[in-house]
């Protein structure tokens, strides 16, 4: 009677294609971003000087080493290691949750010096240093924001292999967790020389 | 079922996250060289090459069928042309 | 009219010819044969179909290769003729168009304004296309042009009208309540009719610095209002000082009579910081020793302008007032101005109604914080006219209470 | 086999669940699509009295039977109900939920729940975008488009709009993921790419774009909003924005998303044109390949909207000459129709009939765009009542009327009920008149200058907007007389056996309405391809 029949490389593939409609949904981001970079080469220079590369980098290293714990917790779980599995995602939440501590710092420093959208101080700035700060605020926003469902999620599945409904037979929940988490380090891969590196190049 | 994945060893994993973590790195040095477009381009180049090392050891699409290859060309040249005849708008005004 | 006489709508007008020819007959084509084929093939006549073939290698290549051939042409056609709306010929005169909701405001080169685009038959005219609020559009259909006003963006078409008259202007791209009333005309005149018209109605009373400050073209590269532009702005100088580079030193000066003397005879010996030396030196023989006390004296605010007081009419028409608000009591958009100054209106502040006499301090507030007091029954659109002067709103509120 | 009386109902009585539960929580794709049927008839028919309303204002200059700020809001409305509660939805999500699986010999799709989430989306976005009118500063007025720097200005609701819209690009995403992974997955034993339906092919290139291009819509929304709420000034001149990057963003979704509306409306066409000819698709290859090649093309050329922008010069040749490459598979397709009727026999039964209109005004519609794609005659044309008309002949006289004949081609598949024929065809013929009176009015008046958006007009447009909207009323009566035929037909019409037209897709070889797996306990095996109409007899009824 159940039509409900497996096929994991179908929600593989399922996920795969959600998958692409978040990098478009940052893409449109990265448009605006490079026309920006395009026009006011020197504005951003300047303020992307202002960003804390310290805290970035080490917070790239963060999401890096998150998605090497739940790579090593995926194949924890299928080698049956369900302790150590569950140690991994754990690992990797914690690492997400330092990830976004660190951009809660990062960010207030910045708020603190006048610097978010629509702000007064903006405002008055060269147009191409509030448009920097802007797109800033808004593509690690919604960075942020999928960190934070990355942990939910990866919590929730945590919760699952506890409860044995996420196992070594069937592994597709967690293995697509760790596909959403390993897309939303690949974002960062690109947030971070966008926002970070690359506009300094442009003095003069 | 021959369309599961094999376990990756940890060790993979972990030369994969050393590669990764020592890219990052020469990146940023490379951003203080500060050299323009030219450095711009490096560094576009370093992250993509991150890029692919996380889609295919950790995102296992080396394990996948080529569907899921040819879906992720349709995605970058979408992404690619959007970004390419915007800027023939923008660059050329 | 000779076939060169309106050369936007002649390019336009090929490409559309030459396309709607096209496709009438592609499209007759294809309805006569379906039709053909429908009734012929009826099944009451072929209860089964007369052949199985499901596709054909050649007939598909050739409907394949002509379209591409016949839409590259109506491509190519279309390209060619869209440069020549782009490439304007030299000599045009430039007027540029100002468009605010929802009017618009066509500045003229010696500096006069308008409401409606008055231009000579037979010449060449490229409108500078501006915005200060939203998208507009500048849509001539007699001459086939448009073109998106962008506010912080300056874009241009050029058009030449073919004989006199009166050619409408409208607003093509969708701006709010009064898009469908942002209309306005272009006045087509005889050559000679137009030079009658852009003669100066009387002698300028300017002072003689600010004549000479023109003349000169100093104001191509220093503004007088503070603006930034190639040089340093000329704006209230007196009593400020300026960073200077000289003999590559940095050093700060007291701007006086001896410093704007050395800065126009000698502009080299003193650089202000962030600028290029690029001013040439103005001898005796360019500006007399009568003319630069002239331009110090100006400059410094020794002698003011003879300000006549702007006219009030001249002020609504040009800044699109009356593009809402009608004058002869008709209904508009917005409410009128007839009549306005005996009047009581019902307002409603801060989500209650209330009624009370039109006076000056009302409408003060009307011009400077429209969405204040919001007459009932009209919608919050009015933009704030805080760009008129203190003293334009003085004759503006005296003029409308005298209604 | 015409005396069946109708004591089997399929799957509107299996299932988990009985009564209003049963559909609520449904994963059951027919019932998910029967649902979306239902919401999105509802919605075309208040967007279509909106649409009667503007046509009412207009015919006549000066104030008819509203004001300008009410106009502005009608067309706004109209248009994003029109866009994204009907078009978007329409073909895919009704017709494609409920018969895509059963084209490919499969149970379900591949993500039954998702599916249902989608549904879900898409009746929240629905309310959103409908509360939007009745709160806040007043309906949105900005037109359907969005464009800023106008919508971040306007103190009207556009905030509950945008998200709505938003919500809804959710609901068009969760479709197109689900029927990519089904159409991959899924697929019955035989069923080789080769013998796909051609709606099949279509809905497939459909739920690409829907995937790839939908996201940017979501970021442009959300930008919007965003604007409006901290005045962020991402398009704000001042503040180093740039308007036209937000029609850029705005067109690279919303240009593919025409191709989603009027794609799968083709794939309906050529299902419908081989089964009443009894003759196989000519060129089916072609016919794949063309769908896939529109919504790749279709994605390259989002910016001939923007010729009159204030967009470079370089743009404007590339975006022009993109666009005539995209003319090129839609004229295939319009040739491989008509080739399939040759040497046909030929039956002009309802759903043919409104076939037949979608190639005429389709073509219109695609022939007018080529006047639109060139360059020099777009400066004339843009933002005129020729590209309403234009645009309305494609997605209305195409898209729309393609649903149209799926409603006559499939209902009686979805009830198992045939509706009377001759109201049917009355129906269409006014339909038809209507339509393109309507319509090929506005275009004129385009030609002449009458500019799009005008709630008041010159006098000298005045004889063919009322030829307009003379037009409308017709066509709102073939309108109204069809859909009441329909119900009639869906309430009392005469039983039907599987195969009322002959067709030889999977779907005419199950029961009508079909059972609650669509197949029993077998799956099915294909053996032969979707036009092959040898053996194949129609049930009389």
């Amino acid at each position: 009677m159940s039509i409900e029949h497996r096929d994991d490389t179908g929600a593989r593939f399922g996920m795969w294609l959600f998958l692409y409609t978040e990098v478009i949904l940052f893409s449109g981001l990265f448009v605006l971003f490079a026309m920006t970079q395009a026009r006011f080469p020197e504005h951003f220079a300047a303020a992307s000087a202002g960003l804390n590369t310290t805290i970035g980098t080490l917070n790239t290293f963060v999401l890096l080493t998150s998605s090497l714990t739940l790579s090593l917790s995926v194949t924890a779980l299928q080698l049956n290691k369900i302790r150590q599995s569950l140690l991994f995602c754990s690992g990797t939440v914690l690492l997400a949750v330092i990830f976004l501590v660190n951009k809660y710092f990062e960010w207030s420093t910045e708020i603190s010096h006048g610097i978010y959208p629509g702000s007064d101080h903006l405002a008055e700035s060269a147009p191409g240093t509030a448009a920097f700060f802007n797109l800033y605020f808004f593509t690690t926003g919604l960075h942020g924001l999928h960190i934070f469902i990355g942990i939910v999620l990866i919590l929730t599945v945590t919760g699952m292999i506890i409860r044995g409904k996420v196992s070594a037979e069937c592994p597709v929940l967690l293995v697509n967790s760790t596909l959403y988490w390993h897309l939303v380090d690949l974002i960062w891969i690109f947030v971070f020389p966008l926002f970070y590196l690359i506009p300094r190049g442009f003095h003069g | 079922m021959a369309e599961e994945h094999k376990p990756v060893s940890y060790r993979s994993y972990f030369v994969i996250w050393l590669a990764l973590s020592a890219l990052s790195g020469l990146n940023v040095w490379i951003a203080g060289l500060a050299g323009g477009s030219l450095t711009a381009w490096i560094i576009l180049a370093v992250a993509s090459l991150q890029a692919g090392l996380v889609l295919s050891v950790f995102m296992h699409l080396n394990q996948e069928t080529k569907m899921f290859r040819l879906g992720i060309l349709a995605l970058l040249i979408i992404v690619a042309v959007s970004i390419g005849l915007t800027f023939v708008d923008v660059l050329y005004r | 009219m000779d076939q060169y006489a309106n050369p936007t709508a002649q390019a336009v007008d090929n490409v559309l010819i030459y396309i709607f020819g096209f496709s009438l007959l592609l499209l007759l084509g294809i309805t006569v044969v379906t039709i053909i084929f429908v009734v012929k093939y009826r099944r009451s006549k072929y209860p089964e179909p007369t052949s199985d073939n499901d596709g054909n290698i050649w007939l598909e290549t050739i409907w394949t290769v002509l379209p591409v051939m016949i839409v590259m042409t109506m491509f190519w056609y279309g390209w060619t003729n869209y440069v020549g709306l782009r490439e304007v010929p030299a000599g045009a005169l430039e007027i540029k168009a100002t468009a605010r909701m929802w009017s618009w405001q066509f500045e003229y080169p010696d500096g006069r304004k308008t409401s409606k685009l008055y231009v000579p038959v037979n010449t060449p005219i490229k409108v500078s296309l501006h915005s200060v609020d939203v998208l507009h559009n500048f849509f001539v259909p007699a001459f086939r042009i448009k073109r998106d006003t962008v506010p912080g963006m300056e874009n241009y078409v050029w058009f030449q009208a073919p004989e006199e008259g009166s050619y409408d202007i409208f607003c093509a791209e969708y701006c709010g309540v009064g898009h469908a009333d942002m209309i306005t005309t272009v006045e087509a005149m005889s050559q000679e009719a137009y030079a009658d018209w852009s003669k100066p109605l009387e002698p300028s009373g300017d002072p003689r610095g600010l004549i000479v400050l023109n003349e000169q073209g100093c104001t191509g590269c220093h503004s007088l209002d503070g603006s930034d532009n190639i040089g340093p702005s000329l704006f209230e100088l007196a009593g400020q000082t300026r960073k200077l580079i000289r003999d590559g030193q940095p050093v700060e000066v007291a701007i006086d009579e001896n410093y704007l003397k050395i800065a126009i005879r000698e502009p080299e010996l003193e650089v202000v910081a962030g600028y290029d030396p690029i001013m040439p030196p103005y001898d005796e023989g360019t500006i007399s020793a009568e003319d630069l006390q002239a331009v110090v004296d100006y400059l410094l605010g020794k002698v003011v302008a003879a300000t006549t007081a702007p006219d009030a009419d001249q002020l609504l028409e040009e800044n699109g007032c009356l593009g809402c608000h009608s004058s002869d009591g008709s209904e508009g958009i917005a409410p009128t101005f007839k009549g306005i100054g005996q009047r009581d209106v019902t307002i409603e502040r801060d989500g209650k109604e209330l009624t009370i006499k039109v006076d000056a301090e009302y409408l003060r507030r009307a011009l400077l914080e429209p969405e204040a007091d919001m007459v009932k029954g009209y919608a919050p659109m009015m933009p704030a006219a805080d760009y008129l002067s203190p003293e334009q709103i003085d004759v503006i509120i005296e003029h409308l209470l005298k209604q | 086999m015409t005396e069946t009386t109708l004591n089997y109902s399929g799957f509107y009585t299996e299932g988990p669940r009985k009564g209003i539960l049963g559909w609520l929580l449904t994963t059951d794709h027919k019932r998910i699509g029967i649902l979306y049927l239902g919401c999105i008839v509802v919605m075309f028919l208040i967007a279509m009295v909106l649409g009667l309303a503007i046509r009412l204002e207009l015919i006549a200059p000066g104030k008819t039977i509203m004001g300008p700020q009410a106009y502005n809001a009608t067309f706004t409305v109209h248009g994003i109900i029109m866009i994204f509660l009907f078009i978007i939805p329409s073909i895919v999500a009704a017709f494609g939920n409920f018969l895509l699986p059963i084209h490919i010999g499969a149970r379900d799709v591949s993500f039954p729940k998702l599916n249902l989430l989608s549904w879900y989306c898409y009746v929240a976005g629905g309310l959103l975008a409908i509360a939007s009118i009745f709160t806040g500063g007043g309906a949105p007025d900005t037109g359907w488009t969005f464009y800023v720097p106008f919508s971040t200005q306007t103190t009207t609701n556009v905030n509950l709009a945008v998200l709505g819209a938003f919500i809804l690009g959710f609901s068009s995403i969760l479709t197109g993921i689900n029927f990519v992974t089904t159409i991959h997955r899924l697929r019955a034993k035989g069923m080789t790419w080769g013998r796909l339906p051609m709606f099949v092919w279509t809905l497939y290139a459909t739920a690409w774009i829907q995937i790839l291009a939908t996201p940017m819509l979501g970021i442009t929304l959300v930008l919007v909003f965003l604007e409006r709420i901290f005045g962020a000034g991402l398009f704000d001149a001042a503040r180093g924005g740039d308007p036209i990057l937000y029609q850029h963003l705005f067109w690279i979704y919303s240009h593919p998303a025409v191709y989603i509306m009027i794609l799968p409306g083709m794939g309906v066409v050529s299902e419908i044109i081989p089964t009443f000819a009894r003759k196989p698709l000519f060129g089916y290859w072609a016919m794949a390949i063309s769908s896939l090649a529109i919504a790749f093309a279709g994605s390259l050329v989002w910016a001939h909207h923007m010729y009159a922008s204030g967009m470079s010069d370089l743009a404007v040749l590339v975006f022009s000459f993109l666009t005539f490459i995209v003319a090129i598979p839609s004229a295939i397709k319009v040739f491989n129709w008509i080739s399939t009727l040759y040497k046909g026999s030929i039956e002009l039964a309802p759903p043919m009939l409104f076939a037949l209109a979608f190639i005429f005004q389709f073509a219109i519609g695609g022939l007018g765009g080529l006047a639109l794609g060139a360059a020099a005659s777009d400066v004339h044309l843009h933002d005129t009542s020729f590209v309403v008309g234009h645009f309305h002949y494609t997605m209305f006289g195409g898209a729309g009327f393609a649903f149209f004949a799926a409603l006559h081609f499939w209902l009686p598949k979805f009830t198992g009920r045939m509706y009377r024929h001759k109201p049917a065809v009355i129906a269409w013929g006014l339909m038809f008149v209507g339509f393109n009176v309507l319509y090929m009015s506005m275009q004129a008046v385009g030609i002449q200058g009458m500019p799009r958006r005008y709630y008041d007009y010159l006098p000298e447009f005045q004889a063919l907007n009322l030829v307009a909207t003379v037009g409308s009323w017709i066509l709102a009566a073939g309108i109204l007389l069809m859909f009441y035929n329909l119900w009639q037909g869906i309430r009392r019409g005469r039983p039907v056996g599987n195969n009322p037209w002959g067709g030889a897709t999977l779907e005419w070889q199950i029961p009508s309405p079909p059972p609650l797996e669509n197949f029993g306990a077998e799956d099915p095996v294909v053996t032969k391809g979707p036009y092959d109409y040898k053996g194949v007899v129609a049930d009389e009824y």
